[in-house]
């Protein structure tokens, strides 16, 4: 059987993060967000906790699929630890790879700003499953602008 | 592995009548499309019908004196006509085209919350339907509890995935005044008992509303044997276009009830500052209706019955039972929904392990097998079942079991990817 | 009779697209179509991607995993995406597919009555039309009149078939919440001066909504430049098919606006007590949408931006100069509506001494010669300018000046038939 | 020009009665309706006069098309005189010849109950001009119903 696009979305980095996530759980936190993707109902409870502009907890408790669960899990790896400037650099990274419809073949520099999270690179291709890599990450930006405000997000926001 | 069950229609005749299920998908796999619940597949027949409408008779119905004109209004009425036989209405003027069975659904919440005494849906009535009714027949009844302080009940459902009935006479009411459910369950498959819900909402003076979105495509329907006063299907379920949708109510209730949308076609007479409105079915039908999809869903009506209603619920019996006997042979796979053949339709609903159904979907997609995942526009259903979302195969008159095999290889392929 | 005017479109190519065109009526008499306000006929291109998305693509669209769902989603959103850019909206999210012009007109009236202030309608408020509205842009005001105890109001015309304007500020207050307003009369022909409604509507902070149903398939459409709340067409007057029609609305107003009908698709979340809605447009779209349809709409926006909007303008501006100097010269012919090409659409309604409509209708048809004859869905037109009905030809990118020559020799025949 | 099918419509003697119309204004009677034909916006005021079961007069008033002017006119001279049970009868081989969508060609004994109403043959295979015709015969049962009461019509009517 030939499974290459699909072996491609279910990279060995995203069903390791899926069977062993990083962080999950719900810790205390300055701001929580609860979001949910309505083409499948996935939902994602989201704390982040801020230590003057950095990163000092994503914490998180959901449920979905696969995808959803190991997006949220690199997330939590990629970002806890960076300060604010950077993650937001990533999450745009992210974003931009993950709408890019399987057009970017991610380079060295993509590689990286997006460590294992280039692993999504395949996702990309199924429109029906962006969501599904995004949730996190869209509660993730929503949780920092609620916690450190709109105005400090967008200061730092690079593109 | 019996490929001759009792009952199985020709599919090999019927399946070229489809063009879509020759086509290949993901580099040359055969698609095998069990998702049926979501959307039907179309016939030539009514392709053809579609096209030949377009390209010789087209313009736009009623009001018109010339040949175009004439010829579409009697091809869109002519369709009314089909589908009012195919449901056994008793009058061809009971049978109102809409876009989909939710604006169907729609419009009789709003006519009975814009009604005159005894239909009038207020806040000192109630409103029941069930747990495992589609958002189509949930949200408009919010809507209507919402905007006329009405209360909405619900019947709860068995652990088997049945109504649980247990309450009837508590739930439905003197202070109800409408009883909407589902005929048969897009995602349990269930198919709900009529009778017993009707004698009681009669002996109250409930109106009663079946949705039959997935009833009308798969089993004969007679509208005056369900003794409901309102049926609602849709089109593209039953081998017609999208675009259209069907409501059928019953004549003294159509009359008495105030129209809902506003415009072209419905109208008697209309100075600026008030109207009049034409008898029904017009009245409920404003604007340019959908011509095209009329007739297209009068070639489907013609088709089904061409092989035959009653051959065709007993085709996805067949082929249900084997799939529901197959499926048990699957490790850690929990039907969600009568485990039985009986009193069920061709749609099946399942978990399977801790697998999401997400990716389940995804991986069976992938060797050329279509199923839907998710909650199926009926989340109160996951809630009940304390799922996030099953995976549903659902079939039709042109499935066979060896699409059940290779669905049951599949499913058994999923669990080694994610084992 | 010169059949080479300035501006013409190669009519003959063009025509060799619409398979209808070709077919002849009543023992070979060629088809003359001038009854395109009321639909348009349908080239093979539309005709050719509806097919060809049931043959190769359908299923329902979101939700899905598998590769039709994803398909059939891609190319749902894909017309959605084209249609933005035909009217060129600044976002594809404000566009939303609705069943025709007349629900998109009901789908804003209800938003309206239904909302949190500042946009609700209510008994202290006023609703401002004018008197040559298509009755889907009259009845839902009323509807919205009658249920919330709002003012309806509009605006008068004059002799010569415009809007009189002569009492806007009056007419529009500080009470006004909404002004709506045909931009091309379906009756008339009138295209009528946005800039001062808008400009006045702006003053008051009341929302401008247009019916653009008239326009939208004759000249290019600017959704921002109009600078309107709302813009309401339909699809099968564009070359596209029944069963599908527009709303463009101003996102910020999409997003505060409550929902109209309710059902799958349009919901974020639901339980059985109460539900939260999907962002728009997907908010304004219950159901299953008119898939194939929209795939059609998308193909007939392709075509006619093929052609150019700008040159399908210019050729109907010289066929009607055209028609209107030809029609001058029948006898006891009056033109009801403006009598230069200035400021009007391709739509000439006329009456011919005391010959009823119907009669010169059904003798011109004999003839081959399809034209519309009664109120045509808008009766205070009529009313206006004591007459029971007129005869209407209206024509579009495929008419030829011949066939204004077929239309001015039938009606010699009709009068002498009659005389 | 080949026009059999519309001359076979626009009979002389519906052209003559159009041209002529009889017993066309209002004059005194029993009951008064006013009928609308919402697909093209013909009108009629039709009053009826009983002596007894008797006729006595139609009288009536509106705007429409040569088809539903001349029908009214010939329900005028048919029916006048008539006792109600002929009248009745006069009406209901109207409505099955108006309703026959062209597939009934008049015999002898339908043209001696129709008289010149049977020149109407033509008309019944165009759908949207048979409620032309049928316009004023509609009113005209309306009219009598109220008139003498539907219990009297329902005795009268033979089918
Ligand atoms: C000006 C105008 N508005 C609205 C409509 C209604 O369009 P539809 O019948 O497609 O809803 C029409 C066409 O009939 C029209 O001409
Ligand atoms: C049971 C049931 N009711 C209503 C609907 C709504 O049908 P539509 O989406 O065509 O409006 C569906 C299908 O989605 C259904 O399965």
């Amino acid at each position: 059987m030939r499974l290459e696009a699909m072996e491609s979305m279910y990279q060995d980095v995203i069903l390791d993060h899926y069977k062993n996530p990083h962080g999950r759980g719900l810790r205390d936190g300055d701001a929580e967000v609860h979001h949910v993707n309505p083409t499948c109902g996935d939902e994602i409870t989201l704390r982040v906790r801020y230590d003057g502009e950095t990163v000092a907890d994503v914490s998180y408790e959901g449920q979905g699929c696969s995808i959803s669960q190991a997006s949220a899990s690199v997330l939590n790896e990629l970002l806890v630890g960076k300060d604010l400037a950077e993650a937001l650099a990533v999450q745009d990274t992210f974003l931009r790879l993950m709408q890019s419809k399987g057009q970017i073949t991610p380079d060295d520099a993509m590689e990286e700003v997006l460590e294992d999270a280039v692993a999504f690179a395949g996702v990309s291709k199924y429109p029906a499953r962006v969501k599904c890599a995004l949730l996190s990450w869209m509660a993730w930006k929503d949780a920092t602008a609620q916690a450190l405000g709109d105005g400090l997000v967008n200061e730092r926001t690079t593109s | 592995m019996s490929h001759t069950l009792p009952g199985l229609l020709d599919t090999e005749a019927i399946r070229k009548d489809f063009p879509i299920l020759h086509r290949t998908v993901h580099d040359g796999k055969p698609l095998v499309y069990l998702d049926n619940a979501a959307s039907s597949q179309k016939p030539r027949q009514v392709l053809d019908a579609m096209s030949e409408y377009y390209e010789r008779h087209h313009a736009n119905v009623h009001r018109g004196v010339h040949v175009l004109a004439e010829e579409a209004t009697a091809l869109y009425e002519g369709a009314r006509t089909k589908v009012a036989s195919f449901v056994n209405a008793p009058s061809r003027d009971e049978v109102i085209f809409t876009k989909n069975a939710s604006e169907s659904l729609n419009l009789v919440a709003n006519m009975l919350g814009w009604a005159e005494e005894p239909y009038r849906v207020d806040d000192r009535t109630e409103i029941v339907i069930t747990e495992m009714e589609h958002h189509s027949n949930i949200v408009p009844w919010q809507f209507l509890a919402q905007r006329t302080g009405a209360k909405l009940k619900w019947f709860g459902l068995t652990d088997d995935g049945r109504l649980d009935l247990s309450n009837l006479d508590e739930l439905i009411t003197e202070h109800t005044k409408v009883v909407s459910f589902v005929l048969v369950s897009n995602v349990l498959g269930t198919h709900n008992p009529v009778e017993a819900i009707v004698r009681r909402a009669q002996q109250v003076g409930a109106l009663v509303v079946i949705d039959a979105s997935q009833a009308a495509p798969h089993m004969p329907l007679d509208v005056q044997a369900l003794g409901a006063d309102f049926v609602a299907f849709t089109g593209h379920k039953m081998c017609g276009p999208t675009g259209i949708g069907v409501l059928w109510g019953r004549q003294e209730l159509l009359e008495d009830l105030p129209p809902f949308l506003g415009g072209g076609e419905m109208i008697e007479t209309v100075t600026m500052s008030s109207s009049t409105y034409a008898p029904a079915p017009h009245k409920f039908e404003a604007g340019t209706p959908p011509i095209a999809e009329a007739v297209g869903l009068g070639a489907a009506v013609d088709y089904l019955t061409g092989i035959g209603m009653e051959r065709i619920a007993a085709h996805e019996q067949a082929i249900t039972r084997y799939a529901l006997e197959r499926l048990a042979e699957v490790p850690d796979l929990r039907i969600i929904g009568p485990v039985s053949s009986e009193d069920r339709g061709a749609t099946v609903s399942f978990t399977l392990g801790d697998i999401h159904p997400h990716d389940v979907g995804q991986v069976l997609d992938e060797q050329g097998i279509a199923v839907r995942v998710g909650h199926h526009c009926a989340r109160p259903v996951c809630l009940r079942y304390g799922i996030p979302a099953t995976t549903r195969a659902s079939f039709y008159l042109y499935s066979t079991p060896a699409e059940v095999d290779a669905l049951v290889r599949g499913l058994e392929y999923v669990r080694g990817f994610f084992g």
